[in-house]
């Protein structure tokens, strides 16, 4: 089964790189998402994906039985929620920025550094 | 329990500042902060004391529960950040000079921010590092954003994407690990990589540096680094130069006395140049730019290629070397930073173009900037002379010719950049002729924030027997030293 | 109310009193040392021999008497104070340097200095040229410090210690070792740029920017003596080696002809002393360059002397510029009848200047003469050091006659007026010890004998008076004298050939500096706009391209043995979702619209819920499947219904020669991180964990959902981090929802 | 109002409480079987999400428990304090501890993980809710 979910993976890392290079914001943004999403199952498929059983101790059992590794199901759980939280702190910059700037053009974008007009020096910014 | 206070207090405070009602924030904060640092002051003691302190959460036995643990290295860290944390919100404390917006989430994410390297300083978990980076993230995000300008998001945006490529490498380096060896704890990570053939070990230990590396900001992934900390507020602004880097820092020499114990001379030497490479771009950035903010923020980097390179030497005094230099570096550039804010404070302006006559008008400020720049630049009696005195020598020592004249030749860069800062800043008359410098109201909070920093400063570099002591030991105790 | 800084200078008169007094009862060498940083084997260490009083004499000397000149030459200008202070915190870093014996401690006076008397030279900063003379000097002896820090650690590493006396002690051992050359060539360009020798010469006449006191305390008397001291301190040690003989030797003379040739170039009488104490400073370096006890003599003498003539040489200069409101030689002549005691001093300075018998500087090139005849120096040195002297009597000429003695052409307007009185007894003072030491040599010879013989050990102190040889001097002297004369009387024609051959200044090494200043903020420029482009894709493909081509090499380094995990049979869910993970994460790269491309890219989640739901993990499927629904519903919801959005970009990566580049690196990205995940899934497993965890679920932690158990009892410490980034992630973005929403409504 | 619209007002209101019960039960079973404090918090999440886009986002924001941030706070200050009952009893931070309350008929079980959940669970809600409903909000203000 890796290898199906190795296969997987690097079709979503290779495509997650190739949208966060854009110069599209929200292609950028999801993007990143993907290629978290990749990463996530590279983590799940970590501890070996040797048994299709949940994890879950029988009814009565005191120890279980064969089963999926719980722990990187543990871990993923962790990352699939951060990630998610960081998605939507992407998409609301996103938004702000698509509102503020009103282009999509990350290669446009060059509020925090101006390109240089002098031979020599860098662009002299107003005041914030 | 005093190892986790370096998480829980902070983190508490953090949430305690959500929940009180407005009024009441900054008083929870403050107190939150003394009692960090009243709590990193015992842990430190402790250490030192004591050796090194652990504990288990949930108490389980080890390698199964999740592992804190405070030596010398992370005792000093937690320290500093404590400190710079009681720094910044003194400065905050009704302060006008560059003071960050009184926005209602400014003191939790910053207890947050804290919490989150705090915790990554003592956590002895490869998995728990993660999670502790992930919340530094985002509470420097969040700390980015709350200008809410289309600079301060841009800088956002260039901060996010570059950073979260680094936190996502990170955790593919430790689900490899983990797939590998089976571990998440340091120790038993360090005993099972010992095992592995190095046709693996070796592009696992490339990818968990590789993550690091973007976190310290080194070449050629500094680019977060110089796009957005000069967005920042100077108070948050001299946090995160004092932490921020140096958690990607720290935990590349955790990964590389804990998880990867030895580690191939080949990473070594090309860490080497990594760091030479850091130092001289840091330093010519530096020198390119008029912005005092942009200038910093590129010394920085010349600084951690400093650090890097001390490290690269892997040796015990490279190791001190390395240590001593990042709690010099976060001292230093944490009061430069605010010395730059008085100089706003004074002329209205960051950029030496637009600034002056600050050696007449504010002499004791002048004597200040001296003092540090001096410090940056490693002229002695400081404590930049001997972080870099232990560097160069080390370098000498162990035939790294090349490495100690880049060391060196650095060094005389970044007197030249300091030199265009005194040059414009100070001694050039201001170009507004009609400029005055303003009164000094409300300025009493910064001026003590500042002068505590400066006279610690000071000690460190005229008395600095008792510290490289400290770091020597700290050093002794990495790389399975002990 | 004149002069009120005046009674500072009894702390440098203090330091100097007591200095007599101890050197009268206490018998030299002597030596104190505290520990300071014990781990590092650093020690505050001071040790002072025959060397080193000789210039805490000078240091204290001279101090007093420039706090006396500086507090007349000042009064009444606001920054006084500031430059007093800075004037005495040099004195006691001199005053450091020239006592310690520890190198890093003399390193640490060293920078001192240098930063101290950057600070002086920009004493009038609201000048850029005075900016960038401070710049200038600090930039190069800044930058020479960083040899001379280097040159120490290789020196103690290769002596062993840090102590000068343990190295001098060590010497003999150390010539064996191949570093010893590299250690001593690096000292030298430390001590070379703060002695102002070739090819750093040229800050030194560029830092009269500074006030006069100042010029005349640090400029002549004490920091450009440093280099020199370094050198001494070490002949003991290292004057027996060819290289350090031809080096000195060679540098120093080449200093001294480049100076003299400079010096008759200038106008500015400040400038003319600056070259002509250059020329001084190079002979001191060939002085100690040469062998034998002679020359350690007469780098003694010539140090004493030139500070007895060349200090009040700028108190005069100083003089002028306040009574006649200029230092240019050419607008002042006939000076005599208004500043008379100036015009006294003077001519007794340049007496010694010149070397002309009765004043001490005759006894200093008696010495210097003795010195290259025993050592045997090469005719071109000889005839170097003859050329050298002869300026030297020109330039006392142009001081003491041309100056004072000419044709009175002072207009209507200018009254040129005497100094006050603290201006006049300093130089008046240092010129009558000249002609006194002159006339009775035998007073300072034990001073002499003992600073000779710290340079050369085997020196008898008592045998200073029977050097002197007045035959061979006095032959040498009436040459120099008048061939000094003669170029004297051409001066100015001298100066119109010279400066035909102005663009002989191109190559030197001035202009060099000026060139290579120019070219930092050039090549800065250049750099960081490379690194530091301000554009986001392209620091992103910096990265990933950086990242992967470090794990490719890592990789091809390793050379795996390419054991991957066996192929099993594979479930025909797993590979469904598998495959639509893939084809989801495929479509992205095909669809324009933002929000189709939204809902393609849920794909790959609801691929991911359905492989874990397969694979054993229904939590994770389920909250996969939520977090995948609640994101693409706000989000589509938003991004369909916000207006003043702008439309998205063309295709995938805009720029099209990125392009080829950037799919490259994508797909080797996901290669190596896939096959990184096959080569780590083939090595044994340890599942030490899931064992642990399998087995204490229920007993331990009471919880049949072992994944839950983990997340809330085992790890629950990633948890507790993972709900404070949720958090702090919704606090993170709560001010932009808030300007959000007031912007829009 | 249209009928359709109101049909989905009415049945939401229904359903609302329905999803909330539902998801404390989803956290509540989770220490045995699928569930716990993330998912839950998820299911509750959904609930607010749903009304948001029915009714309005005040409407949903009034039945928060508390405004978002300090609901997501006040979670992860429960998970926070419920490691510290160990501390007290002289074990390590986030050393859970069970104690079985006797009722008349059964016993209850109750313990400082239970706590723990709960705060992830709140965390969650909060935070992601806050989330969505500020967001759904600047698309409201937009109509």
């Amino acid at each position: 089964m890796i290898w199906a979910v190795a296969l997987a993976l690097a079709t979503v890392i290779a495509a997650g790189t190739y949208l966060a290079l854009s110069r599209d914001l929200l292609r950028c943004l999801i993007g990143l998402a993907l290629v978290g999403n990749g990463i996530n199952l590279l983590v799940f498929s970590s501890g070996r994906l040797l048994s299709q059983m949940p994890p879950f101790v029988a009814a009565g059992a005191q120890q279980l039985a064969v089963a999926a590794n719980p722990v990187p199901q543990a871990l993923v759980l962790t990352a699939i929620v951060i990630s998610f939280i960081f998605l939507c702190f992407s998409l609301v910059l996103a938004v702000r920025l698509l509102q503020l700037a009103g282009s999509a053009d990350t290669a446009q974008l060059r509020a925090a550094e101006p390109a240089a007009v002098d031979a020599v020096k860098p662009a002299l910014e107003e005041a914030a | 329990m005093l190892v986790l206070t370096p998480l829980l207090v902070p983190l508490a405070t953090a949430l305690l500042c959500l929940l009180v009602p407005p009024g009441w924030q900054q008083r929870v904060s403050l107190a939150g902060a003394l009692l960090l640092l009243l709590c990193a002051l015992a842990l430190a003691s402790q250490v030192v004391g004591n050796g090194p302190l652990t504990v288990v959460a949930g108490g389980w036995p080890l390698p199964f529960g999740i592992e804190f643990a405070a030596d010398r290295l992370s005792a000093a860290l937690v320290l500093i950040a404590a400190l710079m944390l009681n720094v910044v919100l003194l400065w905050q404390v009704g302060g006008s000079a560059d003071a960050a917006p009184a926005a209602a989430t400014l003191q939790p994410l910053l207890h947050g921010l804290v919490a989150g390297a705090g915790a990554a300083f003592v956590t002895a978990d490869l998995f728990n590092l993660y999670v502790w980076f992930e919340l530094t993230l985002i509470c420097a995000l969040g700390l980015l954003a709350l200008g809410g300008g289309l600079r301060q998001l841009d800088a956002t945006l260039k901060y996010f994407v570059l950073n979260v490529v680094g936190t996502l490498l990170l955790l593919a380096a430790v689900a490899l690990l983990y797939a590998a060896t089976g571990q998440l704890n340091f120790r038993a990570l360090g005993a099972a990589t010992a095992q592995l053939p190095a046709s693996i070990a070796l592009p696992l230990l490339t990818l968990l540096s590789l993550a690091f590396l973007i976190k310290a900001a080194a070449f050629p992934f500094f680019a977060w680094l110089p796009a957005s900390y000069h967005s920042l507020p100077a108070p948050v602004l001299a946090l995160f130069s004092a932490l921020l880097a140096k958690i990607g820092i720290y935990a590349l020499i955790r990964c590389l006395s804990d998880v990867f114990h030895p580690a191939p001379d080949l990473l070594f030497n090309v860490l080497g140049w990594i760091a030479v490479l850091s130092m001289i771009s840091g330093a010519l950035g530096a020198a390119y730019h008029w912005d005092l903010r942009r200038i910093l923020a590129f010394h920085s980097i010349s600084q951690i290629g400093y650090i890097l390179l001390a490290i690269a030497l892997a040796s015990p005094a490279g190791d001190a070397a390395a240590i001593l230099f990042m709690l010099h570096h976060s001292l230093v550039k944490a009061a430069l930073i605010l010395t730059a804010a008085l100089i706003f404070h004074a002329c209205g302006h960051y950029d030496l173009r637009r600034i002056g006559g600050l050696y007449a008008g504010r002499p004791w400020l002048s004597l200040v900037f001296l003092l540090l720049a001096l410090s940056l630049v490693g002229i002695p009696p400081s404590s930049g002379f001997w972080s870099k005195f232990l560097v160069v020598r080390q370098s000498l020592v162990q035939g790294e010719y090349l490495w100690a004249a880049a060391a060196l030749g650095v060094g005389a860069v970044t007197l030249y950049s300091m030199l265009k800062i005194w040059l414009e800043a100070f001694w050039k008359p201001h170009p507004d002729e009609s400029w005055q410098a303003p009164a000094r109201h409300r300025l009493l909070p910064a001026h003590a924030a500042l002068g505590g920093l400066v006279v610690l400063i000071l000690s460190f570099g005229l008395l600095p027997e008792s510290l490289i002591a400290y770091v020597m030991a700290a050093a002794d105790s990495l790389r399975g030293r002990s | 109310m004149h002069a009120t800084a005046l009674p500072l200078a009894l702390v440098p008169a203090t330091l100097f009193a007591l200095l007599v007094l101890s050197l009268i009862s206490v018998p030299l060498p002597w030596s104190v040392s505290w520990p300071w940083i014990p781990v590092l084997g650093v020690d505050f260490a001071l040790y002072v021999d025959g060397l080193s009083a000789q210039f805490l004499l000078l240091i204290t000397g001279i101090g007093t008497l420039v706090a006396v000149y500086g507090a007349g030459y000042l009064a009444g200008d606001a920054r006084r104070w500031r430059v007093f202070a800075l004037l005495l915190l040099f004195m006691l870093a001199m005053i450091g340097a020239v006592c310690s014996d520890h190198l890093l401690l003399l390193f640490l006076f060293w920078e001192l200095t240098s930063v101290l008397s950057f600070l002086l030279v920009g004493f009038d900063h609201a000048r850029e040229s005075s900016r960038k003379s401070a710049q200038q000097a600090l930039l190069i002896t800044g930058t020479g410090g960083l040899f001379l820090l280097a040159g120490s650690i290789l020196l103690a590493e290769i002596g062993g210690s840090y102590s000068l006396r343990q190295l001098i002690a060590a010497a003999p051992a150390m010539t064996d070792d191949a570093r010893l050359p590299a250690a001593l060539t690096l000292l030298f360009v430390g001590a070379f740029s703060k002695s102002a020798q070739f090819p750093f010469h040229f800050w030194l006449p560029n830092a009269m920017a500074a006030p006069t006191p100042v010029s005349a305390y640090l400029h002549s008397a004490t920091l450009v003596k440093l280099g020199v001291y370094l050198l001494a301190r070490l002949d003991a040690a290292f004057s027996d080696l060819l290289f350090w003989e031809y080096s000195l030797v060679g540098i120093g003379t080449l200093t001294a002809v480049i100076a003299a040739v400079q010096t008759v170039r200038e106008r500015d009488l400040k400038r003319i002393l600056a070259w002509s104490t250059v020329a001084t400073l190079g002979t001191l370096t060939m002085l100690v360059g040469l062998p034998g006890h002679g020359a350690a003599l007469a780098v003694a003498a010539l140090f004493f002397a030139h500070a007895l003539y060349k200090a009040p040489l700028f108190f005069v200069a100083g003089n002028l510029d306040h009574g006649a409101g200029t230092r240019d030689i050419d607008r002042l002549t006939g000076m005599r009848r208004h500043l008379p005691w100036t015009a006294t001093a003077a001519l007794l300075a340049a007496l010694s200047m010149a070397g002309l018998p009765l004043s001490f500087g005759f006894v200093a090139k008696d010495a210097m003469t003795l010195a290259k005849v025993e050592a045997g120096v090469f005719a071109l040195v000889s005839h170097a050091t003859l050329f050298v002297g002869s300026i030297s009597v020109a330039v006392a000429a142009v001081a003491a006659i041309h100056i004072f003695w000419g044709r009175d052409n002072v207009g209507r307007d200018a009254h040129p007026h005497e100094a006050p009185v603290t201006m006049l007894l300093p130089p008046l003072l240092l010129v009558a010890l000249a002609v006194l030491f002159g006339l009775q040599p035998t007073l300072v010879d034990p001073l002499l004998g003992v600073a000779a013989q710290a340079m050369a050990p085997g020196f008898d102190p008592l045998q200073v008076d029977s050097s002197y040889d007045a035959w061979p001097v006095a032959e040498a002297s009436l040459a120099t004298f008048g061939f000094g004369l003669l170029i004297y009387l051409g001066w100015d024609r001298l100066r119109t050939l010279l400066d035909r051959a102005r663009e002989l200044d191109e190559i030197g090494p001035e202009s060099w500096y000026w060139r290579k200043l120019k070219f930092v903020p050039k090549l800065a420029a250049w750099l960081t706009r490379r690194l530091q482009h301000g554009v986001l894709p392209g620091y992103l493909l910096t990265l990933a391209g950086a990242v992967t081509l470090a794990l490719l090499a890592a990789l091809l380094v390793g050379r795996p043995s390419l054991e991957l995990p066996s192929a099993e049979t594979l479930p025909l869910p797993v590979v469904g979702s598998a495959l639509l993970i893939a084809t989801g994460a495929l479509a992205t790269l095909l669809v324009r619209d933002h929000l189709v491309l939204l809902l393609v890219s849920g794909l790959v989640g609801y691929g991911s819920a359905l492989l874990f739901l397969f694979t054993g993990a229904p939590d994770l499927a389920f909250t996969q499947f939520a977090v995948e629904t609640v994101f693409v519903v706000v989000a589509a919801t938003v991004l369909r219904r916000l207006r003043q959005l702008p439309p998205p970009l063309q295709v995938a990566v805009s720029e099209a020669r990125w392009r080829p580049l950037a799919l490259a690196v994508s797909i080797a990205l996901g290669s190596v991180l896939s096959t990184l995940l096959l080569l780590a899934a083939a090595q044994p497993f340890d599942p030490q964990l899931s064992d642990f965890f399998s087995a204490q679920s229920v007993p331990a932690a009471h919880g049949r959902n072992v994944v839950n158990v983990i997340i809330v009892d085992f790890r629950a410490l990633d948890t507790l981090g993972e709900i404070a980034v949720v958090a702090l992630a919704l606090v993170a973005a709560l001010p932009l929802l808030k300007l959000s929403r007031r912007r829009s409504s | 109002m249209s009928p359709r619209a109101l049909l989905a007002e009415v049945l939401l209101r229904i359903l609302h409480p329905v999803l909330l019960l539902a998801s404390l039960w989803i956290l509540l079973r989770g220490h045995n079987e699928p569930g716990g404090g993330f998912v839950g918090g998820l299911l509750a999440v959904a609930a607010s999400a749903a009304m948001a886009l029915t009714l309005t986002t005040a409407e949903a924001r009034q039945r928060l428990p508390l405004p978002p941030p300090r609901l997501t706070a006040l979670g992860v200050l429960i998970a926070l304090l419920s490691g510290l009952p160990g501390v007290f009893a002289g074990q390590p931070f986030l050393t859970h501890l069970w104690v079985t309350v006797p009722l008349a008929v059964t016993e209850l079980p109750l313990s400082t993980v239970m706590l723990f959940d709960l705060g992830v669970y709140l965390a969650v809600w909060g935070a992601v809710g806050g989330y969505c409903l500020s967001l759904l909000a600047t698309v409201e203000e937009q109509q």
